[in-house]
């Protein structure tokens, strides 16, 4: 355990440019006209902030400082700005505050001729410094401020392109299903802040000194319990793109590259695991459980639906999609540190593939098509260095030995492991779908990727040749990155995960912690359904054989992946279109009944137009009509004694008189 | 000297400015915005003096909270020789309408500025204006019942000309609509002063004085014994004791203004007809006019009434967020669907109302006072469309970021901070508000816990609806129905409406605590009073009317 | 002595067929002719009681209603007299220009 | 017999020791004749004259009203004279001021000196209905305001105004007989004319009921509430602007304060309650249907007639609430009453004056003629009962008084007259709303400007004013009404 | 009087001129033919006279005939014929609302009867004494009536004189007017 100290300001203040340095360059390229100077300033300032982070780290790595101050006061209860710097957020940092400087520097090319260059950088900016905010805040509130930012950014990067069709609708579309998961952020939030008065994590880690279980003081219900984990798990859901709400993150492919590489990639998708893993004592049981089935669930519908993508960036996005699913699923298993790690070695290695993707996208994009893997092909000597690039970053996402995806998984596949045998000792229920899908997804994994880079690279090029080399904006970034998931990044050993980034954490694994299982039976066992996967697609789609049996699993299963298990029908049924009616009907309600409460009475009435006509002839219109109506008739009520004759005047009054008398008996 | 008579000078600088006018002949009309502009540039430096003065440490409820006290005799009615009428004219503020007068000052100087180019009768329009910045500014400052409901109701008729004479199509339909509707609710809230007048009376010993005093209905022992009002009364109507009734009705009467969903279809047409500044004016303030009356005047005199009608006003605050998203969420007029958009907004200050914690109260306060900027900027960019193309409909307009990129980051900011994105000060009002109502929904279940669930749902469907709009309008390729309109970026003058509001929102949001310190003190004494004396006068009312 | 019920009976008669005469005659002089004989009933009743009242008081009020009767029918004649002229008739449901 | 004699001499020297205090109804029966006479000697047209020598003696009356000591029995007490009814004396004569001061129209009343005479008798008939305690004179003074309003119904000599004469005198006529006939009833079960005996006797007995109704049904003719309010529009669509002014306020007041007085007479508690009772249920429906049937007028005339209907439903809450405070409400209601109505017909006047009868025709007048709109806007708000004006107070007033007894005597029906009253300024508001609405939103149709003298500015401007210092200054006016705590210590 | 059963002359005229009144008006009522209206009107005033002669009033009794008989019914009559024109045929005067006057009348007429014979208090009748009662003791009814007017209805002398000179002028000028203004 390691012990938190609070610090004063003096300590932390070259934290504080970490954000505020992005910010920086988000105003200069918001207020200076110059794009080329944003583009520069902003490469300038994720380099000065990668070396601010390096810096931080090292004269921090292995404490746990937490600074706070007050943001301001309701009532009795103030609001913190706090940071938070363990080494959790350290690392954080330092995986962002790299991929933030190589996507910029690979940016700087492949922007180039974009005239909205200095939005771009400062969308960028914008972006890093609500990430950053993520990373280091020390509140849940804080958190949730910067979580909102950071899909408010993703909204302005995925519509960047915003006069074209498909963008603007991609990040509506995004930020609608972030808001969805906000919103039970938000109820997980008011939980915690009804039973636990503050929202600073090392307080509520302290409340929790057992995982999942309360202090007996704080008087939190099993029920309440379980609605705040759940709640802030659909936050998570939301920006980590998990079932059922993980639709936003493919159409968000409508966004530049680079941003995918970065956003959609490494890190805002990864807060959502960043934030789990944050609040991973505060999660019981139940919405553990709850959490790794709906890993478990999107990493192999995620995979599933990659399968027969034709887009090369939708591949790689369901691959995020499912890669996710693993995290989170990891996390429900209770091991958060093996989410950790593969939110890390997945950062680079799949932020490499999008670069990748980006610079073959960039070569092509004179093409009519330049993001459809069947219009590709042989591009390996075109573009070597994107080859390269490409071919270790897959190998490290499909978990072969040698590249840290290997390490990552197999921390995660144990973990599972251990939590199945563990839990699933009164008997095999549904919980085995999850290591069942873990497994299932680490072969699928494989298939769909040597599908892409046998169909991107090999074969014969569909496209016309060119001279064009690739950019060293473009090489250095992607070959660095590609670089970071060799196993000596992590481990000396390729093949056991001997690794710092396995004991950041404060706390480890929720259940028992002695390997049940060997590990490297198990790193054979997911290697092999790795190799078996690459070596299907080689059959498929490089050596061309069993087309036939292809073409009838593609007609059995093409339709339910390529349009992700429908779930986009799904929703729309389930959600969009009956909202879409329910406006539809409430508007009408609100025009035909609650402004015009009258309607049926006026309906009725042939005179109501004629009535009406003293204001407004045409006016369909409401309570107004209502009293007008009412009165309007009534006032010819008044009106009908007056018939100018006088002996009928008699007659009326003497009623009233008789009446008035009959009354008084 | 001027810190001793600064609320009046609030008031009355611009109605005599407003008179004034009336006296400067036609050929010099190019003077008449000058002055007014001028006017109202003198009302925010005296509101910032205000602020300057403000002690916002000081607590309390009631008579101890208020600063800036004017009290004196104004009417003086003697009935016979043992009792009388006593009208002051009381001014002062506190921590529940300091933001209010700040938020007033701000919105009528923006509110100039966009009437700029109103054209036809410069006269009448400034005067009227003018006339309307006094009693807004007398409505959040006055103390005494009857300057309130003078000010309430004085309210009504430059409104009433303003929307009826620069109007829209159906001007007059609207405005004549507007009048009648928030005429009823004020026929409520009469029919309660008459009642509380009656029954208050000032502890003075000699003769009875009947007191419009505000600060006096707050306190029980100042009710005549027996009268129908008084806690101690055993009358009741139709089974609800007087207080309550007393409550509902002004509860109705401000609910009306707010507005609350029933009740709400003045607003959408009053809004679509009214020419942009009044539109300004109208949702910047008048709407929170209803809510300053809620806890000015209904939950101070009758906090029993929080506690019976508790619940249904969460709901009806919940009906109106959900409501007035999936409504607005159906307009094809961009100036209804931010009319729409109000109604929704609104919603949440009634639930955070309804909570009765000090988070919701303070969030539904800060709620008034961020919606009264953003809904500022939102009437603005309707006009700045409509100003263009005497055009409002969503379906005629495509891509208009491309033409007027400028004008298109205002929007985005403006919708942003409508949707409730942190970093404006949207966000933080409604999380106040919902948390407020959460833990209130925990704590006193004076509202249940659906509520601010549903609301939280309201955020989604509030994103909905104005994303939805960013998208048709402003993204995509650039195309409009009328080839023959043009669409310059926003003018430099657009530019001073917009810039200020837009860092005002930004830094609300970056720093609530300018506002929430000013009424933190207050509406923790308030909170206390309505809760301890609400609990206390509840028992008491239902033993007594047993 | 008469009892003084059955004076009272017969002046309620009489005014209640004044009334009919007033309110089911079209000719306006006959309406006159109603509400004279709806005086007439009061003055009866007056003039009853004051049977026992040594000053009589009842008997003044009926002087005064028979004159002020008369100055009420010289001035309907002459106004029935202008509107015949106007409107070339006396029936009074032809008379009305004015409702609504 | 000698001893008959003195008694008869000290009877008489009792009787006319209160002609001094009919100074200013001598004024007015002087004013009377004398404008006779001169009609009949001068046959000039000398309406400049006329109308001076009316002044004059208004002048007089109202000198002689503060000159006569104002309070005891007079005649054998068959009048009350008290601060009440000098209260409304002037109002009187306020209004008759007014009424001579109207802008002159293209058939010019004041040329004819029966025009004066006419109205020098309805004021005195008024004057004699404020202070009459006796049935008798009560009779007489209404037939003397109701005569003189037949003939000046007619008095503009067209069509219509004849017609409307009729239909008023024979309403008239029959409204003033059934009231006979309940005061013949009222005189046999009580044995006197003197109204307080009558009232303050052992009430038992449906007829005794009866014949009370019966009187006020002729009270209520001259009120014009409901159900004896039909001739109203009739009677003011066709009468001239001026003498409707009068007539909606002069016997409508007048008849207000003898209803004041009969009411407070009854000593029987119950029969009290039941009567106030039946004249609440009569003000709110003569509310509603004043209210109601305005909507759809389009002559501004035949709206005011509405309106009046539904303000003597409005007045009468003076007379149901009877207190202190009720009554002080009451006068002040009056007097604002007076003067809004009198702005609003001078106002009309002066549209007849350019040929504008309709409310349509009124079209862009106050757009034009700011003080017309502007003053046109002042008196709508007024009437209806809207800040900052003095309708909003005397409403304010009227209303704080009836809760208060409501409080205090806890009738329900106290409470519906509350509600119900208060409901119906917002019916109000529509058509009151619509002649500023008319002629501030609309555009003129006309391109003549309207023909607006000074001087009628400069009467429009002062009512206005009055109007809105009766609100601002509310007080002014009714802590003069605080001394009248005469009213009931005149009841044994 | 609990005499009812004492048939006096009294009672017997007092029956004979009511029901003869009743049954002219109730002539009138349903006659169709103007001036035989008049004059059963005349028969009603008659009765009506006759009943005041016998009730102690002969004073209002003759007034009735001279005023009544004398003077209205004449101006009546002028009326009649000063606005029908007279064409050879009987004046003739429709009739109209049969049913609801009938209807209100009918009720009206049925609630005072139900009161007057219901509990109405006539028995205690006891007037209370306006002017000293040895004033009038001695005197006919036509001297108590001369000084009353002179005495305690003075005032109402007076204000009768103006309003007869109200109605003059009034009629006077309503009909003789000259003066044309436009319609």
């Amino acid at each position: 355990m390691i012990v938190i100290e609070t610090v004063h300001i003096d300590q932390m203040w070259l934290v504080f440019l970490i954000p505020m340095l992005p910010l920086l360059a988000f105003l200069v390229a918001v207020f200076l006209k110059n794009k080329d100077f944003a583009a520069l300033f902003s490469t300038v300032v994720s380099a000065a902030v990668f070396f601010v982070a390096v810096e931080v780290i090292i004269s921090h790595y292995g404490s746990a400082l937490y600074y706070s101050m007050p943001w301001f006061t309701v009532g009795k209860f103030t609001y913190n700005v706090g940071i938070l710097l363990d080494k959790l957020s350290l690392v954080m940092i330092g995986v962002v505050s790299l991929i933030a400087l190589l996507v910029n520097v690979f940016s700087l090319e492949y922007m180039k001729h974009d005239e909205a260059k200095g939005r771009y950088f400062s969308f960028l900016g914008l972006f890093a410094f609500s990430m950053y905010g993520i990373v280091l805040s020390s509140n849940l509130f804080l958190t949730f401020v910067f979580w909102e930012l950071v899909g408010f950014s993703s909204y302005l990067l995925i519509g960047f392109w915003f006069q074209n069709e498909e963008p603007p609708k991609a990040s509506f579309k995004a930020f609608i299903v972030n808001r969805v998961g906000d919103a039970g952020f938000l109820i997980g939030l008011f939980v915690v802040f009804v039973f636990f008065h503050s929202f600073e994590l090392p307080y509520l880690w302290n409340e929790f000194s057992e995982f999942g279980k309360p202090d007996a003081s704080i008087g939190i219900s099993k029920g309440w319990l379980m609605v705040m984990g759940l709640g802030l798990f659909l936050g998570a859901m939301g920006k980590s793109a998990q079932f059922p709400l993980q639709t936003w993150l493919p159409d968000a492919m409508a966004g530049p590259t680079p941003v995918s590489a970065l956003i959609h990639a490494a890190t805002m998708v990864a807060a959502g695991v960043f934030m789990l893993v944050r609040v991973f004592p505060l999660l019981s049981i139940p919405v553990l459980d709850v959490i790794a089935i709906i890993g478990a669930l999107t990493a192999f519908m995620g995979a599933f639906a990659a399968f027969s993508q034709n887009d090369i960036k939708k591949v790689l996005a369901f691959s995020t999609v499912s890669q996710l699913g693993y995290m989170v699923m990891s996390i429900g298993v209770g091991s958060p540190d093996a989410a950790f790690f593969h939110l890390v070695t997945h950062a680079f290695f799949k932020a490499s593939l999008f670069l990748c993707a980006g610079s073959v996208i960039h070569y092509l994009h004179h093409e009519n098509d330049p993001q459809n893997m069947y219009k590709m092909g042989g591009l390996r000597k075109y573009i070597p260095f994107t080859f390269i690039a490409y071919t270790i970053s897959m190998l490290a996402l499909c978990g072969l030995p040698f590249f840290s995806g290997y390490f990552s998984k197999e921390a995660i596949l144990s973990g599972v492991l251990e939590w199945i045998t563990y839990s699933s000792m009164g008997g095999i229920g549904w919980k085995v779908l999850v290591p069942l899908f873990a497994f299932i997804s680490v072969f699928m994994t494989a298939a769909y990727m040597g599908r892409q880079y046998f169909l991107v690279f090999f074969g014969k090029p569909k496209w016309t040749a060119r001279k064009q080399k690739e950019s060293w904006y473009v090489a250095i970034p992607i070959l660095l990155l590609a670089s970071l998931s060799f196993w000596f990044v992590y481990s000396l050993s390729p093949f056991h995960a001997d690794t710092f980034l396995l004991e950041i954490l404060r706390y480890k694994g929720s259940v028992g912690s002695e390997h049940l299982i060997n590990p490297v039976i198990l790193g054979m066992v997911s290697s092999s359904l790795a190799i078996l996967g690459l070596f299907v697609s080689y059959l498929l789609f490089y050596k061309k054989k069993a087309q036939h049996f292809l073409n009838k699993i593609h007609e059995l299963l093409g339709g339910l992946s390529a349009s992700n298990w429908y779930l986009d029908g799904v929703h729309s049924i389930l959600i969009v279109q009956p909202v879409m009616k329910l406006r539809m009907y409430v508007s009408h309600f609100d025009r035909k009944y609650v402004d015009g409460l009258v309607n049926g009475i006026g309906v009725l009435n042939v005179v109501v137009s004629q009535i009406l006509g003293w204001f407004d002839k045409y006016m369909v219109d409401g309570v107004i009509k209502l009293i007008t109506v009412i009165s309007g008739n009534l006032g010819n009520v008044a009106r009908s004694f007056q018939n100018g004759r006088i002996q009928m005047y008699f007659v009326w009054a003497v009623l009233g008189i008789v009446l008035v008398l009959i009354v008084l008996f | 000297m001027i810190e001793n008579h600064l609320l009046s000078l609030l008031i009355f600088i611009p109605l005599i400015a407003g008179v004034v006018l009336l006296f400067i002949p036609e050929t010099s009309s190019g003077l008449y915005k000058w002055i007014t502009l001028g006017t109202l540039v003198v009302e925010l430096i005296l509101t910032l003096i205000l602020l300057s003065g403000f002690d916002a440490s000081q607590a309390g409820i009631g008579n101890e909270s208020l600063q800036f006290v004017e009290k004196m005799d104004w009417i003086n009615l003697s009935i016979g020789s043992t009792s009388a009428i006593s009208i002051q004219y009381y001014l002062g503020v506190d921590g529940l309408s300091i933001s209010m007068v700040l938020l007033s000052a701000i919105v009528l100087l923006i509110g100039v500025i966009s009437s700029w180019n109103i054209k036809e009768n410069l006269k009448g329009y400034f005067s009227l204006y003018l006339i309307l910045t006094a009693s807004v500014f007398g409505c959040f400052l006055a103390l005494d019942f009857f300057l309130f409901f003078l000010f309430f109701e004085f309210m009504l008729l430059p409104m009433y000309f303003l929307i009826g004479l620069w109007g829209g199509v159906r001007r007059e339909y609207a405005s004549i609509k507007f009048y009648l509707y928030t005429l009823v609710g004020s026929i409520f809230i009469l029919i309660v002063m008459i009642a509380l007048s009656i029954s208050v009376i000032t502890p003075d010993p000699e003769i009875d004085i009947h007191s419009f005093d505000l600060m006096l209905m707050m306190d029980n022992a100042n009710f005549i014994p027996d009268s129908v009002l008084s806690i101690s009364s055993s009358d009741t109507l139709l089974g609800l004791s007087y207080r309550l009734w007393a409550f509902l009705f002004v509860l109705i009467g401000f609910a009306i203004k707010l507005p609350a969903v029933p009740i709400h279809t003045w607003l959408p047409d009053a809004h679509v007809e009214a020419p942009t500044p009044i539109s300004v004016v109208l949702a910047g303030i008048l709407l929170k006019i209803g809510g300053y009356g809620f806890y000015r005047i209904a939950y101070s005199i009758f906090p029993e009434g929080a506690y019976y009608f508790g619940w249904w006003i969460g709901l009806f605050g919940i009906i109106a967020i959900i409501y007035g998203a999936l409504v607005a969420m159906a307009q094809s007029d961009l100036k209804r669907l931010i009319a729409y958009s109000s109604v929704s907004h609104m919603g949440f200050v009634m639930l955070g109302l309804a909570a009765i914690t000090t988070q919701s109260i303070s969030g539904s306060i800060f709620q008034m006072f961020s919606h009264g900027l953003i809904s500022v900027a939102l009437f603005l960019i309707t006009g700045v469309i409509y100003d263009r193309t005497k055009d409002r409909e969503i379906s005629n307009y495509s891509g208009l970021a491309a033409a007027m990129p400028y004008f298109t980051v205002i929007v985005l900011i403006t919708f942003f901070a409508s949707l409730g994105l942190p970093g404006f000060s949207g966000f933080i009002a409604e999380f106040l508000v919902l948390a407020g109502a959460f833990d209130g929904a925990m704590s006193s279940e004076v509202i249940a816990i659906f509520m601010p669930i549903v609301g939280v749902l309201g955020l989604v469907l509030g994103a909905a609806y104005f994303l939805w709009t960013l998208q048709r309008m402003f993204f995509g390729k650039y195309w409009i129905k009328n080839e023959e309109w043009t669409l310059p970026d926003l003018t430099t003058r657009e530019y001073i409406m917009f810039v200020p509001l837009v860092v005002m929102i930004f830094a609300f949001g970056i720093f609530p605590g300018l506002i929430l310190d000013l009424s933190n003190e207050t509406i923790m004494s308030f909170v206390e009073f309505v809760q301890e004396q609400g609990k206390q006068n509840m028992t008491l009312i239902l033993e007594n009317t047993k | 002595m008469i009892p003084i019920e059955h004076y009272l009976l017969f002046s309620a008669a009489l005014f209640i067929l004044g009334l009919l005469i007033a309110i089911v005659k079209q000719n306006a002089m006959m309406v006159l002719v109603g509400i004279e004989l709806i005086l007439n009933a009061a003055n009866i009743n007056f003039v009853a009681f004051s049977q026992n009242d040594p000053n009589l008081s009842g008997q003044m009020f009926s002087l005064f209603v028979i004159v002020v009767a008369v100055a009420e029918s010289a001035v309907a004649l002459a106004i029935i007299y202008k509107v015949y002229q106007h409107y070339s008739t006396s029936d009074l449901d032809e008379v009305n220009q004015l409702n609504g | 017999m000698g001893v008959t004699n003195q008694v008869l001499t000290e009877k008489l020297n009792e009787v006319f020791g209160g002609v001094a205090h009919l100074l200013p109804e001598l004024c007015l029966v002087s004013g009377a004749l004398v404008i006779l006479i001169l009609e009949l000697v001068l046959k000039k047209d000398t309406w400049k004259l006329k109308t001076g020598l009316s002044v004059v003696f208004i002048a007089l009356a109202f000198g002689s009203l503060f000159i006569v000591e104002s309070s005891g029995l007079l005649f054998g007490s068959v009048l009350i004279a008290d601060e009440l009814s000098f209260t409304f004396q002037v109002i009187f004569l306020f209004t008759f001021l007014i009424s001579m001061i109207f802008p002159s129209q293209k058939w010019e009343l004041r040329k004819m000196g029966e025009y004066h005479f006419l109205i020098f008798c309805l004021v005195l008939g008024a004057f004699l209905m404020v202070k009459s305690k006796n049935l008798l004179i009560f009779y007489l003074a209404l037939e003397l305001i109701s005569i003189s309003s037949y003939i000046l119904t007619s008095i503009g000599f067209n069509k219509k105004g004849f017609e409307a004469g009729i239909k008023y005198l024979l309403f008239g006529a029959l409204a003033s007989g059934v009231m006979l006939y309940g005061m013949s009833l009222l005189y046999g079960l009580s044995g006197s004319l003197d109204l307080l005996v009558i009232l303050s006797g052992q009430m038992d007995g449906q007829l005794h009921l009866i014949a009370v109704f019966l009187l006020v049904v002729g009270v209520l003719f001259k009120l014009s509430l409901v159900p004896m309010h039909i001739w109203t529009p009739d009677v003011y669509e066709a009468a001239p602007v001026s003498v409707v002014a009068v007539f909606s306020v002069i016997p409508k007041l007048a008849a207000l304060v003898f209803l004041f007085r009969t009411v407070s007479f009854i000593s029987d508690d119950s029969v009290q309650i039941m009567v106030v009772q039946i004249i609440s249920w009569l003000a709110v429906i003569s509310m509603f249907i004043g209210n109601l049937g305005a909507i759809w007028q389009n002559n501004a005339k035949r709206m005011m007639a509405y309106s009046s209907i539904a303000h003597a439903g409005f007045l009468v809450i003076g007379v149901i609430v009877q207190s202190e405070f009720g009554l002080q409400s009451v006068i002040f209601y009056s007097v604002v009453y007076s003067l809004m109505n009198l702005g609003v017909f001078y106002l009309i006047a002066c549209m007849e004056k350019n040929d504008l009868y309709q409310i349509t025709d009124y079209r862009g007048v106050g757009k034009i003629i700011p003080v017309v709109g502007i003053s046109m806007v002042v008196f709508m708000i007024s009437l209806t009962g809207l800040p900052p004006t003095g309708g909003f107070s005397a409403k304010f007033l009227l209303f704080s008084a009836l809760w208060s007894t409501y409080e205090t005597s806890q009738l329900s029906f106290l409470l519906w007259l509350f509600i119900f009253g208060l409901i119906n300024t917002v019916i109000a508001l529509f058509y009151y709303l619509k002649i500023p609405y008319m002629s501030i939103f609309k555009t003129q149709i006309k391109q003549s400007v309207p023909n607006i003298t000074l001087k009628n500015k400069i009467v429009l401007a002062l009512i206005s004013f009055l109007i809105l210092v009766l609100f601002f200054k509310a007080d002014l006016l009714f802590d003069l009404t605080n001394k009248y705590s005469f009213v009931f210590s005149i009841l044994p | 009087m609990d005499s009812i059963t004492e048939i006096s002359l009294n009672a017997i005229a007092f029956y004979f001129l009511a029901g003869m009144s009743i049954s002219s008006g109730l002539m009138i009522l349903f006659s169709k033919n103007i001036v035989r209206s008049i004059f059963l009107l005349v028969v009603v005033f008659l009765g009506v006279a006759g009943i005041y002669m016998i009730s102690n009033a002969e004073f209002v009794a003759v007034t009735q005939v001279l005023v009544y008989v004398g003077g209205i019914l004449i101006l009546l009559m002028f009326g009649i014929m000063l606005t029908n024109r007279i064409e050879g045929q009987a004046l003739s005067v429709n009739h109209k609302r049969f049913l609801p006057a009938v209807l209100v009348g009918g009720l009206l007429f049925y609630i005072l009867v139900t009161s007057i014979t219901g509990d109405a208090n006539f028995h205690q009748f006891n007037p209370k004494t306006e002017i000293p009662g040895d004033i009038t003791s001695g005197f006919s009814n036509t001297q108590v009536i001369g000084i009353n007017l002179m005495t305690n209805q003075i005032l109402a002398l007076e204000v009768t004189a103006v309003l007869l000179l109200v109605a003059l002028v009034g009629a006077a000028f309503i009909v003789g007017n000259k003066l044309k203004p436009e319609e």
